[in-house]
Formats: structure tokens, C-alpha cells, sequence
């Protein structure tokens, strides 16, 4: 990003940018979703693509998650580039056939005839107070499923970027967007860009413990460091960007430098995302390491409505700190 | 050669009750609990544009009578499953305020302890299998309940109250298809409001005129009512009612009414945008509170003075239950680990 | 006072096609297709009991005029969705009969290069997106082929087929609403062959009389037609087709069919668990194919000298199709990681 | 087991088994799924149940997961106990809302009001050229959802006795029946038994190495244990029976006794099963291990129906001997 002139957008205009730049380039392009049209979103992401883009291409649908998921599976076989909006992770429930039976599969079902350029955007994240049915992180779900891409960018930039690239893939890509997110702000730079997929970013260099993060953790992890940093350990932050396909190398060559690693996820943590990459790294970085890789998650319980117990069960500075610490309490 | 399905909707002209013909007791009854959800509703829009609650409050103000009338020809064994919109049908099944508003507060007094908030306070006690997050999340629960009461050998009833946006989740189908093929004793009421968030009924639901005509597909009983008319919906319902309890099966009831307020409390002007005033007021024009006043008036059950001393021991005790849960702690952080499993 | 919302099905008697209206070469391409369908079924049961195919073979028998009836109603660029039920479909719509059991025995000369089998069969250069394992799994697809044929701006339409099965699959309401709302040009077939699995559809489907019934929940057009006359089927089809590619919308055509085998080549003898011989040999006495012959007879298309000669070649062409499918290998072991992604 | 008559009966024996004993001893239990009454299930699972119990209580459903699931969430909250099948592991993509955001959030949202005692049955396994739609396991996905207890038996005993458990209990159960094994046998004692949940099994005692494997996978093992025994390598088997509660005590007791271990589960591998035991293990016996914790799952792509390929994606004794030897080539 060095040497472009960089504007400062929100991580919901990161969103918009992407969908109307790709919009703009590529007619086959089109968003459907409930409410995404006049209304902008519920979260207001897609503000001002229907003035931009009429009800023809971004359109309002019924409240039926199987069947928009679904139509946007045939839509891409047929031609079109359909961005489908689920908006609460919680509702890809509702349309997981239509994205694990068939949009995974039909590649590989029809022997490489069929292609599924279709994109579903949704959101993760509890700490709205929004209890245990529209506060879930289901990532770890679809990063199991064989034919599709993961996305789940943590920055502004990031998130532009990837969308761009799930765009124009023609495989289906979910794209995680932490909905806690949406007003943070970042950089992007003026010219166009995409990040490529399986590509790791290095947020904060260290040399004492990697800790590979995702999604709102990152920046979770990023203010942890900065406080490790004044009690003299150094935290090396990736954040691999998207789950499938996973930088391994990257996370790898993080922990062969740091011999410590922690890997942290907003989902909750029995069987989650952190399970994964956890036990790669203890496999393959298996000599290297100094002490066992920790994993920190969600905390197994649905997510609770009171402001006095939501915020026990999200991971937290403070639990990373102390699960930093005790890395390094045998030396 | 093919056979076309000619199906004809020839609508009958509802006819207005002009009397009351139900009992004085009950009408009051009613009458209180409209005025309950009213006002407790205004309430939460308090504590929330206060900073008091977190996360979302989808109001039931205007849409009173529904609830109320569908759950005045209920016993208080008969279950309902409820919606996002809940606090309205909690109330009118006989949900106490005070737990209630505890709970929108994520207090450890509410009905859930706090866990739940206000999209998914229940009461089991009461046959309140809860109000429900995911649109469309009560058809199941609702056909099982029946099913259930079947299996069991009571004769209760369940109903499920869904919007005009739920009636486009394929679980409806579903459901309605279930329950139609076993008799299950379960009203289906649709709360036609006329939007799903922020998009119209008309624009998203492919029927010819009334949502309700959708029972033919699963050759159950389809009746339009007017939403705001407390006593038409009783009726309707305890018609339906009394043919569940009969082991007769299933029916679906679309109530038309409408929202006064926005989708949620932070949906705070919807003439602006996707609405227009002159609709609102028309509504506004039929409140079903002001209604049903002005016929308790004619038929001598009250006068102008007892309503109003009636709102105010209401206001009252909508007072005492915003007190209450104020004054509730938030659960111990031991809690945030229990009921996972029982 | 509640409203009733009345149905009323005043469904025509057919009138029965006595004459063929339809063009000459039409009419005995359909022909050949129909007798392609049950020869090329009847060899699937052959490999299949020789041990020869791996998975379940749900064979088409019996119900050739629906697939065949409706495919000649649209054009090669037009869209179909499959079923686990999809041999007959492919092969109306144009697929080659040696591809297809390449893919049925799993080798690299199949449509699918084995990946697929039976029930996922597909051939994108002939608008066919599928067969599909899923009950229902074709709603979706079909309607998003409809939206995307719309949006691209082109007239091609697209056909879902589905079972009186798949007609209590929640999807169903959601693809019909949609498609509705938006007036896609997509034709809902429910091929109605009485049964989904061991389960007769009138133990678990809650109509008046028709499927097609269910048309009206989405103010679309429902048509009921007997899906062993392909003549019939094919006029109901062309008339919603030229409908749809009028930008007139979707609508649901139910054909009335039967399977005369079981639900999947293992399920060896339904006459003696779930139906009975007297169903069996109803249905037997109205066979498409028969049915067809006679009339091609009588409106001196063809001879039964004929008829023979065109069933031999057929015979002989699907013997070479599994000739072919035998010979050809298994993918290689490398394919396996193929075709994950693009 | 030791002191009683015992019986050898099919895997598919044991459910008909253990619903058949638990419906005789409570009136509330139910079961209902597609094709189990007069047909006795797709697989012949059920057979007999329906002329013993009849049409009330053994019931053929339409093809409406969705509704059936959430149908049985209702019962479940109102006073039965019904088991709920869904023919093949692939469907419940249909009933997901049901089941995780209905069935698994109930007692806690309603904070401890509501239980729900509903078992869903269902199936995994590969190897009957069922092709994509019809042949995943994904066990990983219900195992994720905090509220859920998930049941993985791999014999006839552990079946029946952990579907009578799943029945008693007072929380929603999913309990994974193995189409490939419904024919297999294995003995049962002729008195009455439950298996607690959390118990896992040593199906083979060893010192060398622990395998904890689950399902087919454990017959997988144990063949192949059979043939590393020959070359010298003592393997122990254990097998955990339920995913959640997951018994971590008996497999560390395991592995700090073999100092090595492999994790094995017929799901797709990444993201899967194995993931969360094995990082579990490199944390917590991470001072004990001599060789990084390996897994084996099934390869991660859809599975594929020709017989020429799909054997290839499946998880084989070979693999399990390959990746055990590998974990000694250093001495
Ligand atoms: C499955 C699902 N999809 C989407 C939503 C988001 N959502 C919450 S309320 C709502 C509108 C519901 O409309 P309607 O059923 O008419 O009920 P109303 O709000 O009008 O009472 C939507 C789309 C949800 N909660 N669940
Ligand atoms: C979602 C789903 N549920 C269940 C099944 C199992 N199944 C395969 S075919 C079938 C019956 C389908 O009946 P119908 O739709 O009438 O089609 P037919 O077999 O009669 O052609 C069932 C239940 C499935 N494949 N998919
Ligand atoms: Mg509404
Ligand atoms: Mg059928």
C-alpha cells in the first residue's frame, strides 16, 4: 500500500465500494437480500447501490433464506455473478443445503462442467446484545465443506479487497463480515486492488509468540500486544485472511521464528476454527515448539442477552493476555 | 389436454359486529390487556432510547388487538409460539410485565433470568413456548406443541403467531402441510402488517389479495380478519379454536393490521422513507384500542372516567415493572455457564 | 367477524386429444425419445442387477410422457432441474444415452467423468443443470436460472421438475413465491407418480384433490393434465412456456404419472408391501408409450412394422451405450482432487 | 460386560433394540422420520417397530425435514420425548435452524425453563457410490454447537446403549448411526443397559501409540493395528463414543502411557473431528509427546461416486498404517 494515496473509508464503505466498483465493471454482477435495496441493509452496508443500480441489480427479496441462496446457485451456473446477502450468520441455517449440497458441489458433481461464481456475504459477531439467535460465528461450518472459499476479513482494506476477489471468482466464496465492525475505520488506497486469496497478512511483527487471528480478534489481539509489549514480549499478529484456502507457510514461518503460538476466533471454540489451525501448527511446527499451541474461542454456551454475561463469553484482551503470560511461566 | 385449477376467491364482505356478544368480564379483560401492551410498549421505547436496554425492540403498538384477541379464546394450557415482535402476544397470553421488562433489561429477575432478552421471553407456566428470533422460527415448535397435545390426549390447542414476512419462510409450507395431514390442533395467525422490515408485503408475497388464501393449499380452513377489531378476531379464533379442540385440525387466521412504529426502536421515522403518512393515519384511524373504547362505551361496560382511571392504574404498574427491573442485578457471572443443558 | 376465505376448484373434465396437433416429425421424435427412456431404463436395471453399477437406480419407467411432453415444449438453450429421478428428464431434453451410462457405472467417459452418477448427471450445453439428490434441490436452481435468463435479457425458460414428494419441501413455497414476485419464466412440473419413496402422497400431503392446487397460494396459474399423454403434456407445457416467454411469470403444471417399478431397482416388488397389483395394472392399461402407438397408428404416422424396426434400433443403440460405458475406464486416481474448484 | 448372557445382534438390531426397550418403558417416546413406519425405515432400521406400536406412535412423515425436526423441538418442549430421523446426514442441511438455533438454545435462552428432550437420528459414512449429496459426515458441524450432545457409536453394544441414554435424556441428542455398518454385528447382554455420555472406550489396549478413532474408523484401526503388531508397534485404541461430552481424560491417560497419537474420523479432514481432539492432545499431553499428533480424515473434497475414485477419499486401513509407522521413522 506504500506508495498510493490512501483514503480512510469504514469497514461497511469497504463493502459498498467493492460491490459497486465490480458492479460497475462486470454487468453479470448483481446483489439480492432482504431489505439490501431501498433500504440499504439492516446494517446499512449497501447504501446508495439501488439509487446507483435500480431493483434490477440489487434486489429485495422475500424472507427466504433456502431459496434466494438457491436461486443465486442457478443464476451463477447460468451466467450471472450473484453477491446473495444472508444477513445474520445465524440464517445460513436456513439455506445450508442450498450452499453445502449444491453450490459446494456442483463443480466437482458435474466433472467440471458447471461453474458457481456466486458470493454470499454474511456477518459473525456476538457483543450487540443481540442473544443466542443473531450473535453466532458459524465460519468454522463452511470452512469444512469441501468447494467453497472462506473470506473473513478483519480491516477495511482487507474486506474491499477480498470481496473484489470473491467477486470475481468463479467458485463460491462465503465472505464473513464481522458486523461489530461495520463503523471501524481503515485505509484503502485510491487505485484499484484485490488481495489474492490464501494469503496471510503479517499485522504486527514480533519475535516472542505468534498469534494468529481472525476477523474482530485481530484488533483484540493487536491492543493485547501493545500492553505484552510493556511486559517485554513480543507479539508477532497473522491474520490469515481467509480460511480456505489457509496460509499455512506464512503462520508457520511466524511460529518457527517465535516458537510459541496462540490461535484465537470469535466462534465458539469446541470444534471450531481454532481447532484447525492449532493442530496444524503443533503438527508441522511440532520441533520447533516451546510450549503447546493455545486456542482461545467463544466460550461454549449459546450467546447470552444480558450486557452482564455476553461479554464473559467473547474473547477478550485480557484472556489473551493471560493466556500469553502463560506461555512463558516456566521460564 | 390439460385441466386447469380454477381457484376462485369469492371473498364474503366481512360483516361489522355491531353488539358485543361475548361476556362483560372478558371484554374488560380484553380491554386491559390491550391497553397493557400499548403501554408497556411505550415503555420500552423509554428504557431503550434511555441507554437502558441493548439490542433490538421490535414494538407491538397498533397491532393490540390481534394478540389480544386471538389469546382471549385461549385456555392458559393452550401454547402459542411468538415472534421477534413478541411482547404483545406475552402479555395478552398473561405474562407478567415486571418479569417482562426485566428481562428486556438483561436482568437476572426476568422471565429467562436474562439470557434470553426480548426475542425470546417465555413462559412455560403459561404455555408461552416464546417469542423467537428466526422468522418463521415458531412453525415448527408450534406443530409439535400440537402434536404433542394430540399424542398426550388433552385437548389443548397451539397457536403460532407469524408476519406477513414469515409467510414467505418454506418452513410455513412445512408446517402448515404437517399439520393439516395429522389434524394437529394448531391455528396458524398470521399478523399481516403489512411490512417485513422495511420492504411492503405487496412487494416480496405473490397472492392474489390475502395471505390467508394460502390454506387452500393444504385444504385447511383460510379466514381474513380485521386485525384492529378485537372482538372479530376472538370470534374468529374461538371458531377455530373450538374446531381444533374438536380434533377437527388446523386453520389459517390472517389478521390485517399494521405497526404504528418502526421496525425496531432505532426505525425511528418510516413515513420518511419507506412508508407514507397518509397510510399511517389511515391506520391510525382504525386503532384498535380507541375502537373497542368507544364500543365498551355504547354497550354501558364503561365510561370515559373508568378508562381513564383504568390507564392509569396501568401506567401505574408499567411503572412499577420499569422500577423493578431496574432495580434487578444482572445475573452472577456463575450463570453465564448453567442451563446449557438442564 | 372473520372473513372466509372460500376455494373453490371447479376443475374441468379434460377434454381428451383425439387428434394430433402437433407437427409430424415432432410428434415421432417424441416417440423416439419415450421408447429411448424405457429401453434405456430397462438396461439400467440390467447392469444394475448384473452387479455392474454401484449407488440406487430410481428408473423412470412408466412416467416417459411427462419428460418427454414437456422437453418438447422448450428449446435447447432452455433450462431444466433434475431429480434423483433424472434419467428420462436427460434424455428428453436431448441427452446422449451413452454419456449417461458411462456416468452410471462411474467411468471417465461419463457426463460427470464419474463424479457424479445417476443422480447427478448434467450436460450444461444442453440446459440440463442436473439431476439432483436432494428432494427439492431443483426449486432453487431453477429459479435462479430463470432470474438470470431474465437479467441477461435472452427468452429462455426454465423447467423444474419435481415429485409429489418434493411438493412438501419448504423450498417449494419459497422458489414459487419468488418466482412469482418476480415473474420468472420458470414452469414448476410436479410429476405426481402417486408416491415419495414406500409413502402414497395422500398419506402425507394435505390437498383438496391436485397438487397443482398449491398454484393458487402464489396467484400463479396450476394446471393439471394426465402425464401419460404426452400429446396433453406437451400442450399444457407449450402454453406456459409461450406464457413465460411472454414475460408472463411461472406457474405449476401437475402431470399424473406413475413409476411402474419400485422406488429404486432394490425395491424389487412394491405390489406386495406398498401398493397393490390392481393400482399397478390400472395404470399398465394407460401406458404412454402404448397409448402414443396407437394414436401415431391412427393418424398414419407410423406401422407397427414400423414401431418394431425404430424399438430394434433403439435396442441396438443403447446396447452400444453400455457397451461403451463398459469399456470405458474408471477416472484416474489424479481426478479425484480435480474439479473441487474451477 | 463379563458376567452376562450375552447376544450377537446386527447395528441395526441395536437401534430397533434400544428404541423398541425405551418405548415399552415410557408412553412418551415417539419416533417419526420419512418411510420408518410400515416400511421400516429406508435402511430397514425400523422394521417391526411400526406393528408393535402403531401408526400414533411410529409415524411416516412427508419429506419435510425442516418441519419434522422443528415439529419434534415442540414435542420435546411440551411433554414427549421424540426421536426424529433424518434418513441421511446430507438432510439435516435442511433442519439446521431447528436443530442449532431451536433445539441446542431453548434451555438456555428460556434461562433453564424449557428442555427439550429430542433425539435426531441420523447417518454418515461414504463408500456406497451415494455420490456427493449422499455421503457426508458431518458430525464436526453439530459437535460445534454448544447445547447439542453428540453420540458416534461404532458397535451394536455401544449403540443400543447409547441411544437408550440419548433417549433418557432431558437435552437434545444427535446420535450418528454409520449406514456402512448397519449389517455389522457385535454383542449385547441380554439384561438392560445405558452407556453414560462422556465415556470413552479403549477398544484395544497398547503402549506405542493411541488412535483415537470413531465410528467405522475404529474397525478401520483396529484392523490395521492388527498388522503393526506384526511389526512390532503396540497400538492402543480409543474410542471417545460421544463427541460432546468428549472424555479427554481416558485419551490423555492413553497417550501419556504411548507418548504418540493419531486421530482418526470419516468426516472431511480439515476443519473436522480430528482437529479439536488432536490439538487438545498436543496441548494437553504436550510434555509427553514424542511425535507430533497426526489426523486422518477423509479427503477434502466432495465425495465422488465412481468406484474407481471414491475409495480413494476414504480413510483406510493403509493410511492408518503409513501415518502410524511415520511417527517412529525417526528412531
Ligand atoms: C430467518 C430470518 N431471516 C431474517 C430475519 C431478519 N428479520 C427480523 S424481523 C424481519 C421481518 C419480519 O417480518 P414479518 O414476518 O412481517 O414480522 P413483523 O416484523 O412485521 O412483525 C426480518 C427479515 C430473521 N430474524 N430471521
Ligand atoms: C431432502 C431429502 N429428503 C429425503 C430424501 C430421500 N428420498 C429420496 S427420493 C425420496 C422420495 C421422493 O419422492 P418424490 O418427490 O415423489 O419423487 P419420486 O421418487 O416419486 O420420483 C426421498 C424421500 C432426499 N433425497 N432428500
Ligand atoms: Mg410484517
Ligand atoms: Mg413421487
Amino acid at each position: 500500500m506504500s506508495t498510493s494515496n490512501h483514503r480512510e473509508i469504514t469497514y461497511a464503505e469497504a463493502v459498498r465500494e467493492a460491490i459497486r466498483e465490480e458492479m460497475r465493471r462486470d454487468d453479470h454482477v448483481f446483489l439480492m437480500g432482504e431489505d439490501v435495496g431501498a433500504a440499504g441493509g439492516v446494517f446499512k452496508v449497501t447504501t446508495g447501490l439501488y439509487q446507483e443500480f435500480g431493483p434490477e441489480r440489487i434486489r429485495d427479496t422475500p424472507i427466504s433464506e433456502a431459496a434466494i441462496v438457491g436461486a443465486g446457485v442457478g443464476a451463477a451456473m447460468t451466467g450471472m455473478r450473484p453477491i446473495v446477502e444472508v444477513m445474520f450468520g445465524d440464517f445460513i441455517t436456513i439455506a445450508m443445503d442450498q450452499i453445502v449440497n449444491q453450490a459446494a458441489k456442483m463443480c466437482y458433481m458435474t466433472g467440471g462442467q458447471a461453474k458457481v461464481p456466486l458470493v454470499v456475504r454474511t456477518t459473525l459477531g456476538a457483543g450487540r446484545s443481540s442473544a443466542a439467535q443473531h450473535s453466532q460465528s458459524l465460519q468454522a461450518w463452511l470452512a469444512h465443506i469441501p468447494g467453497l472459499k472462506v473470506a473473513i476479513p478483519s480491516t477495511p482494506y482487507d474486506l474491499k479487497g477480498l470481496l473484489k476477489t470473491a467477486i470475481r471468482d468463479d467458485n463460491p466464496v462465503i465472505v464473513y463480515e464481522d458486523k461489530m465492525m461495520y463503523n471501524t475505520k481503515g485505509l484503502v488506497p485510491d487505485e484499484e486492488y484485490t488481495i489474492p486469496f490464501g494469503t496471510a497478512d503479517v499485522k504486527r511483527e514480533g519475535k516472542d509468540v505468534t498469534i494468529v487471528a481472525t476477523s474482530s480478534m485481530v484488533h483484540t489481539v493487536l491492543n493485547a500486544a501493545t500492553k505484552l509489549e510493556q511486559d517485554g514480549i513480543s507479539v508477532e499478529v497473522v491474520d490469515p485472511r481467509t480460511l480456505v484456502p489457509l496460509d499455512m507457510a506464512t503462520i508457520i514461518a511466524s511460529v518457527e521464528k517465535t516458537s510459541r503460538a496462540v490461535v484465537i476466533d470469535e466462534g465458539y471454540q469446541r470444534f471450531g476454527i481454532t481447532a484447525e489451525i492449532a493442530s496444524l501448527i503443533a503438527d508441522e511446527a511440532f520441533d520447533y515448539l516451546d510450549a503447546p499451541v493455545k486456542r482461545i474461542g467463544a466460550m461454549d454456551v449459546p450467546v447470552p442477552f444480558s450486557p452482564g454475561l455476553e461479554p464473559l463469553t467473547i474473547p477478550n484482551e485480557e484472556r489473551v493476555i493471560h493466556t500469553v503470560k502463560g506461555l512463558f511461566r516456566d521460564e | 389436454m390439460a385441466t386447469t385449477v380454477t381457484v376462485k376467491k369469492p371473498v364474503q364482505v366481512a360483516s361489522k359486529a355491531t353488539r358485543l356478544t361475548i361476556p362483560d368480564d372478558l371484554c374488560l379483560e380484553m380491554h386491559r390487556r390491550m391497553v397493557t401492551i400499548r403501554r408497556f410498549e411505550e415503555a420500552v421505547w423509554e428504557v431503550y432510547t434511555q441507554g437502558l436496554m441493548r439490542g433490538l425492540a421490535h414494538l407491538y403498538i397498533g397491532e393490540e388487538a390481534t394478540a389480544v384477541g386471538v389469546c382471549a379464546a385461549l385456555r392458559t394450557d393452550d401454547y402459542i409460539t411468538s415472534t421477534h415482535r413478541g411482547h404483545g402476544h406475552l402479555i395478552a397470553k398473561g405474562g407478567r410485565v415486571d418479569r417482562m421488562m426485566a428481562e428486556m433489561l438483561g436482568k437476572v429477575d426476568g422471565y429467562n433470568r436474562g439470557k434470553g432478552g426480548t426475542m425470546h421471553i417465555a413462559d412455560l407456566s403459561l404455555g408461552i413456548l416464546g417469542a423467537n428470533g428466526i422468522v418463521g422460527g415458531g412453525m415448527g415448535l408450534a406443530t409439535g406443541a400440537a402434536l404433542s397435545a394430540k399424542m398426550r390426549g388433552t385437548d389443548q390447542v397451539a397457536v403460532c403467531f407469524f408476519g406477513d414476512g414469515a409467510a414467505n419462510q418454506g418452513v410455513f409450507l412445512e408446517a402448515a402441510n404437517l399439520a393439516a395431514v395429522w389434524k394437529l390442533p394448531v391455528l396458524f395467525v398470521c399478523e399481516n402488517n403489512q411490512y417485513g422490515e422495511y420492504t411492503a408485503a405487496k412487494h416480496v408475497t405473490a397472492i392474489h389479495e390475502h395471505i390467508a388464501e394460502r390454506a387452500a393449499a393444504f385444504d385447511i380452513p383460510g379466514l381474513v380478519v380485521d386485525g384492529n377489531d378485537v372482538v372479530a378476531v376472538y370470534e374468529a379464533t374461538k371458531e377455530m379454536v373450538d374446531r381444533a379442540r374438536a380434533g377437527e385440525g388446523p386453520s389459517l387466521i390472517e389478521c390485517k393490521t399494521y405497526r404504528y412504529r418502526g421496525h425496531h426502536v432505532g426505525d425511528g421515522n418510516p413515513e420518511k422513507t419507506y412508508r407514507t403518512q397518509e397510510e399511517t393515519d389511515a391506520w391510525k384511524a382504525k386503532d384498535p384500542i380507541a375502537r373497542f373504547q368507544r364500543r365498551l362505551i355504547e354497550a354501558g361496560l364503561a365510561t370515559e372516567a373508568d378508562l381513564a382511571a383504568w390507564d392509569g392504574e396501568i401506567q401505574q404498574q408499567i411503572q412499577e415493572a420499569v422500577e423493578f427491573a431496574k432495580q434487578s442485578p444482572y445475573p452472577p457471572a456463575s450463570e453465564v455457564t448453567d442451563h446449557v443443558y438442564v
